[in-house]
């Protein structure tokens, strides 16, 4: 039996249907960038599905409530344009909810129809409806362009746009902005931990820890102790750099903040793997005087150990993954450093700029033996045909790759968005040195799992 | 009627009023809408109610009248989704062996993917089974700017070279209606075109209607239209039944399906889970129609009975004591003494199971209270089975029921369709003269009638306490403060509610996916319910919650 | 076929034989507390093979070297007494190795032959093989008494014997005296973390954490950064009080500095899962003013909020679990507390306390449901023959448990010692609230990974 | 001799001497052991060398001598282990149906259960097989002050009735022997007593010997006596050889058998890999005994010789090439033209794989240099390994090997056994004038003799490079030095060194363990070893040791 029993290995070329896709749309990754600034209700502006999904999609994945709001979409307001209900819903929700911030974001309708929300918002300043000291941001997603990645980015350069700003003409020395981009809550606390260690003041934005991984303390609180403040997102503006993780999530909003405040920027890779956190620490670097604490140096060392150690069960071992662009560089260069062979590489986000960091990462000549593809027809559906063709030894993706685990029986390991059938991605990270670390012990366990379980009896092992 | 059929007692039917530690029910009602700007403020005093009933000279009862279906006021947290997530999602979404392409950018083909838990299961591993895929024409700027009719016509040209199906159905998402891509023209052509592939759309955008409930609406219709009907030669089975309303959530149809085949009764369809092309071509052959959710398809029950005369009744398989309620007014409906001994045999041989369960569970569960907020008919069908452990409802509310559901069907003549709901099609269905039957049974048909056999249902409100509060389309700021002043030991609802409600040290019981658990419906569903929520309500994280230096 | 394909359910009594032990002897356990003091050799005074065995072994659970010096006793040394080979040794090893502290044990061997180990260090000093400012410590620890455990807390409390020392009257506000027990680097760690952010000034011993989890850093430190100091050791007696971790481990060397320095002590339960950690916390609190940082209250209530998330995937599930008495006390608490069901308890560890311990944790009902055995014949090979009688959901214990796991099907969670087939356990704790985050996540993987494993096709799960 | 023999080729054997960037040999000798006491030092000195051999006007090759076997000074951190380990862990663990039961406490039993990777296969279910199990007597202090005997005797009576085995082997520790334990005379009262069930004893107290090797020898006297020679029927068989000295590491004996099979050569025996009891039983009537460690098992093939008649070659299946050397070898001695055709068949077979993995790794591979500090024949066979993909050994020696390995059984008569090995049994073996057979073979058994065809072992140190620095009984000191004055590519050794030396940043492949890889033995093992040994010296991980910062 199978469970995707209609995927053979008979690959044709497809022009217009994607099957079991690699990516989703825009507004769901401006809703998680903007529940990472503090006391923000991300709003919705089209109709009430897409903020249901993403809410959902959400909560699925950080088992955690989304709080956000919609603008609640009827037919009329699709015929009218959506001012009065996103009048009416700023009204209610500072009402009710009493954020500090509103982070507006578009869908397909309302960016069909043409709504303009920073008109908008100065109408419902001009009535009043806007309390003092409170602030709406708006970021356009339309759901047709890029995808969930597209929307974060889009939310968090609105944060420079809406928020950062150069009060002086020196900057603030030792003090830098980190944007992490797409990433785990415990992500985003790895590298803060990273930065502090750096002896660095960092201004994290968008920061989701304690936001979306916070603690279960029989009161709720609608906005949770975590978030980037406004205050810090307008001090972003005085930093003496920035450092962007992942160009595609981050890149935007640290270039929009060099154009209008003059802040110098480094666009890096994640800090996924080892190389990829050499080059985080290397950078912060250039701002603390160039020292790195022992206390770093020796995490380094204990990840170069475990792979010392461990090298056998990684080498040659081929991966199949998917994801979002940003992830997928770092993670492809680490599972080359493990002298693993990464076979497909998968993205539906949209951009041709993928296929050469890949390149770039694999090297000209192994980049050959390796299938990358991007954009629609980059989809899981792909991805399984390639692996019917030939097969893999493990799986690297989101929660939607256990149907083709267990269809083909190979491990899967669960990275990415989103993981909405286990947990543990919330509270442990898998960038910095340590994170690292927890990716390879995820790795080998998977296949000394496989090795406990098909080796034949007289070749069972007791030490690994 | 067979004499020695199984007593189903109520173990407790609580009926006490609503009650709180301190406030009273309308000092708490008054406190959930304290802070809403005075319009809203004004629409959501129609839509939470207290529970007053009271009871007219002749028996009959006269509600309060609640302003459900209604749009929900922009910028409130709502439980709600879109005509979309109904249509697409919830009815189309559990039959197995149609493509269903969405025709949008992705995210809607995305989102749901596989995120209901309607299960299925084909019979053979030749069988078709395109539920675990996603199939979306993931519309680009391009085809937002010179429309999408092209793309979705390569789509399903491309669907049908990979996998050759029965059925390709098509689902327009926001954009789609406005860029003005004719859907169902595109289907129509196609469906010549690949001439043994039917080939349907459905225009649910998202805006249509004010919840997932124009969705069903949309949906139904189009079942109705593409496939009800078109199976010309009856199939076998003395008893045939549809069930309407069944999505198989955690395998509920399962053992629904099992029930029904010990009976000797068959299930040529279930509207629609774990369902078939196959399965509503037939469904006209039914000599009963039997409607679970009455919310999301009491008009495809009404459709059929119309254009091929099966009248329908009202069922529920949620909770035990209505599982052997309902199995015994289909055996009256079709009065034969055999299939009235089956039945009655098959409950015989469930209840005992549940009786046990019930005792050994009610001691640890008796006097919980319980609220529920979810669905069209979950809401209400729920709260038998919670009584059935000793707990009470005190408070409940639909997602995106109608006034019926609440009030029940005679007040269907009142409701005032809105402009939010106005566009959403009627369908308007004639006799078919060929395959129209009167009803078939040997029952006194015309005796039934008069009674409340058929077509009856009387809504949540009426089986629920005095002063319980009940709340539509309740907004996560109500269900905030409705917790924290009368600290429920169960809060029913969804995924978006589960984890605010669950920080606030109450175990939230999701009724849309039941927490990836189930089934939960007939006896062994009944049973399992109990334990499960008798482990949610018992759980030791309880005691944990606060440290030690709190 | 079955790998363990002797093991039937037909248990008999045995008075003489133990078969697949769940436990060991006391010198590796003396051999890995001594490692936990900064610049100590371990030495094993008896025979080569004790050495061997106890260096391999620890290598294989750490990956890291394991250093150690022998005796290296013949069949003369045994017939005359070891005193020659050790005054030798004790000469060698301070010109070649070079250690701050010498840290003997004995063996069965050097036991029943009675071999003083204070004199003979005596006449050393006396013959001038002690260099200036070095030491030479011991331990009994004759392999027929107690179990590993028995040597760790020896070695332990030889540490207090040697070194402890009370300088003044008044004790040292803020300063306490931590004994971890015998638990992992990670958990020394994560254990210092907590007193550290508790505000209090933690004296660490034994020390594990920064030795046997050394980072790989192209040099070799035969005495890496790690490990408590002499001087530290020394300062133990002016501690304001001691919290000792585990009666087992911990409990003896507490005592002693007690009745050698009159520092108050606390021996609490180790802290693993949710209401040991709380103990642990709440007796911090008697030395820092009662205050808990929120960062503390905040772990905390992640740990709850994971547990309230998926309680119905802890929900009744039944484990065996063998080891150590001090950690099997607090899993099986964390296990109740998770609504699980503890059903086989196994230690070699010999000890009746161990049974009135497990029957508080279980309260007196659930003892009676619950097999809970110690000592020569409460080994593996009977745990197994239970389980063959009727089985569990899980098994928790070390690496041996994994033939087990496989005849029987049941997955298997390492934990305790040794574990030899797979890494992770040295870099994260299972301690603390943290660790206990950790412990979840792995029941739940387990858990969940048999869930998509044999869930029938149609019941396969997206979420959980 | 079949003409058309396939040519198994040196790639590459280095003889290049021995060479480091900076120091001479000389310097890096004196370097090891400057800093140890005066005694210590003078006592490494002549257990250090540096391989200079003096080839005499003969051809013959006088070496240097080395003091091999000797103790290790106490505090020196060495590799070795003892006695039991020897006797329990290396020769008797591979049987997999006899209980070993250590008498003691409870450490010995618990180390040396299944950590040395001896796999077995019982050819189906219901054959014995104990290897994972770990058995022990499990001593406390009342054992030790009144006497382990009754303990011991019931243990094997438990043993006997939860396991019916065929034979029990009772192991001593070192306790034992202290307070007088008499093992063997338990072990005869309960053999009589349990009747179908073999039970005998080793007296290898940890304190035996110098090192392993003294259990190894304690070990095979137990086999010789105990069971060797009690098959009283010859089993089937036209070629029928011993393989002696061969453990099943990582499924080396699996490798070897199947290649004797093919070569159509019966195997009696393999002491002690993969064996049973029935094996040990039946080997006397073996025509050829062919060892492979040297070290550890060759007073065995004395032993059987002397008394049945078979002799012996030293023979290595580690390395293609000696593998298909050791192959014509034992054709050799038969003689028989139909089995070297088949012999050179499965070389013929075999070998174009090898060369092919040979040329796509040597470029990778060649150049490097490897040091190997392990066992009592693996520091020496694996030097071939190495050669066939051009790597060169700088620097080897034994952890318990005894001068014949190092200079050759030449030196045989000149070997003075010290103190502590003195009171090793030696067996006084004498002829069985029943089963006594004189060699078996079509070969001109006289001219064979003649030459250096039996019992002819060279030792590592003629294989050596000139000037390649050999240290038995390596310490830890040594082998940091000579790792850091060195940087070798590779070293290998076992699991104690294994992290130290990675710490320095170079791989430690363990020749005990394999690293939990292999089978390495053979044709395929061959390959294995060399795509494990690239994998290492071409790891990408030593490009990331060093931090950008460092």
């Amino acid at each position: 039996m199978a469970l995707l029993r209609h995927t053979t290995d008979d690959v044709i070329e497809r022009q217009a249907l994607t099957v079991n896709p690699a990516k989703t749309c825009q507004p769901i990754g401006a809703m998680y960038a903007a529940l990472g600034i503090h006391r923000c209700l991300p709003h919705s502006h089209g109709s009430q599905g897409c903020c249901s999904y993403h809410r959902s999609t959400l909560s699925r994945h950080y088992k955690e409530p989304a709080m956000a709001a919609t603008s609640s979409f009827t037919e009329g307001s699709s015929v009218f344009g959506g001012q009065a209900n996103l009048l009416q819903a700023i009204n209610t929700i500072f009402s009710v909810y009493d954020p500090d911030v509103i982070a507006v974001h578009t869908t397909c309708l309302s960016e069909t129809i043409g709504d303009d929300i920073p008109q908008i918002a100065e109408t419902a300043n001009n009535k009043g409806l806007i309390p003092e000291g409170k602030k709406i941001i708006h970021a356009n997603t339309p759901s047709y362009v890029g995808a969930h990645t597209t929307g974060f980015a889009n939310m968090t350069k609105a944060m420079v746009d809406y928020f950062a700003t150069s009060t002086t003409e020196e900057k603030v020395e030792g003090q830098i902005n980190l944007i992490p981009g797409w990433v785990e809550p415990a992500d985003m606390r790895e590298m803060k931990r990273i930065v502090k260690m750096m002896g660095l003041e960092g201004i994290t934005f968008p920061d989701t820890s304690d936001v979306l991984d916070a603690p279960l303390r029989a009161e709720y609180k609608m906005y949770p102790d975590g978030g980037t403040t406004v205050e810090q997102l307008a001090a972003t503006g005085d930093s003496s750099g920035t450092i962007a993780l992942g160009p595609v999530c981050s890149g935007p909003a640290a270039e929009a903040l060099k154009a209008k405040c003059q802040v110098p920027e480094d666009t890096l890779p994640l800090p996924i793997g080892l190389r990829a956190t050499d080059i985080f620490v290397q950078h912060l670097r250039k701002y603390n005087g160039g020292e790195v604490p022992e206390a770093i140096t020796a995490e380094r060392g204990r990840l170069v150990d475990m792979v010392s150690d461990m090298s056998q069960y990684f080498y040659g071992k081929t991966v199949a993954l998917w994801g979002d662009p940003d992830q997928l560089v770092s993670l492809t260069q680490f599972l080359v450093d493990l002298d693993m062979r990464p076979k497909y590489i998968i993205t539906g986000t949209p951009g041709k700029v993928f296929l050469r960091r890949i390149a770039e990462v694999l090297g000209e000549e192994d980049v050959k033996k390796v299938v990358v593809k991007q954009g629609p027809q980059a989809d899981m559906f792909y991805m399984h045909q390639l692996i019917k063709r030939e097969k893999v030894d493990l799986l690297i993706g989101n929660t939607y790759g256990k149907y083709i685990s267990r269809d083909e029986d190979i491990p899967l390991i669960r990275h990415g968005f989103p993981i909405i059938d286990r947990v543990g991605h919330q509270y442990f990270p898998t960038c910095g040195y340590r994170g690292a670390i927890r990716l390879c012990e995820k790795i080998l366990d998977a296949f000394l799992d496989r090795q406990d379980r098909d080796s034949p009896e007289e070749s069972f092992e007791l030490t690994m | 009627m067979s004499t020695d059929r199984i007593n189903t007692p109520d173990l407790k039917t609580p009926s006490e009023p609503f009650e709180v530690t301190t406030m009273t029910a309308e000092q708490i009602k008054d406190e959930l809408t304290r802070q809403y700007p005075s319009k809203v403020k004004r629409k959501r005093d129609k839509q939470i109610l207290l529970n007053e009933k009271i009871e007219e000279a002749d028996g009959t009862l006269t509600l309060p009248v609640i302003n459900a279906n209604t749009r929900t006021s922009p910028g409130i947290i709502t439980q709600r989704g879109c005509s979309y997530a109904g249509c697409k999602g919830v009815i189309m979404g559990p039959t197995r062996d149609i493509v269903n392409i969405t025709h949008g950018p992705i995210g809607c083909g995305f989102y749901s993917w596989l995120t209901r838990r309607n299960q299925t299961k084909p019979p053979t591993d030749e069988h078709d089974n395109f539920m675990p895929y996603s199939f979306s024409t993931d519309m680009h700027d391009e085809n937002i700017i010179f429309g999408g009719e092209k793309k979705l016509k390569a789509a399903i040209q491309e669907a049908y070279d990979l996998f050759h199906p029965k059925a390709i159905a098509v689902f327009a998402t926001c954009p789609v209606g406005l860029i003005g891509d004719d859907v169902h023209q595109v289907c129509r052509e196609m469906k010549r075109e690949l001439s043994d592939c039917n080939v349907f759309a459905f225009s649910c955008e998202g805006y249509k209607g004010v919840s997932q409930s124009a969705g069903h609406h949309i949906a139904n219709n189009g079942v109705f239209q593409h496939m009800v009907g078109n199976q010309k030669t009856e199939p076998e089975g003395k008893f045939k039944i549809n069930l309407l309303g069944e999505y198989n959530i955690g395998g509920d149809a399962f053992v629904l399906e099992d029930m029904f085949e010990r009976c000797g009764i068959t299930l040529l369809s279930t509207f629609s889970g774990n369902s078939t092309v196959e399965q509503f071509e037939q469904s006209h052959w039914a000599q009963l129609n039997c409607v679970m959710c009455h919310r999301s398809i009491n008009y495809v029950a009404d459709m059929i009975e119309k254009k091929y005369g099966a009248p329908w009744i009202k069922v529920n398989f949620i909770g035990a004591k209505a599982t052997a309620k309902s199995l015994r007014k289909i055996a009256e409906f079709f009065d034969d003494a055999e299939l009235t001994a089956r039945v009655e045999k098959v409950i015989e041989e469930e209840y005992p199971a549940v009786r046990k369960a019930q005792e050994e569970i009610l001691p640890r569960t008796e006097g919980k209270r319980a609220m529920l907020f979810v669905g069209g008919s979950r809401a209400h069908s729920y709260q038998e089975l919670f009584a059935e452990i000793g707990m009470k409802t005190i408070a409940a509310g639909y997602e995106f029921a109608h006034r019926d559901d609440y009030e029940g069907r005679k007040v269907l003549p009142d409701i005032k369709i809105d402009a939010d709901s106005r566009n959403i099609e009627e369908l308007s269905v004639e006799k078919d003269e060929e395959h129209f039957r009167e009803p078939q049974t040997n029952a006194d048909i015309e005796e039934l009638k008069k009674g409340d056999f058929f077509q009856n249902y009387q809504g949540m409100m009426a089986d629920m306490g005095e002063k319980a509060m009940i709340i539509d389309d309740v907004s996560h700021h109500e269900a905030e403060k409705l917790i924290e002043m009368c600290q429920p030991d169960i809060f029913c609802a969804g995924i978006k509610e589960k984890y605010a409600v669950q920080k606030l040290g109450v175990p939230c019981k999701q009724l849309h996916s039941y927490d990836y658990g189930g089934p939960y419906a007939g006896f062994q569903g009944a049973i399992q319910f109990y334990q499960d929520i008798d482990r949610m309500v018992n759980s030791k994280v309880k005691d944990m919650i606060k440290a030690p230096w709190e």
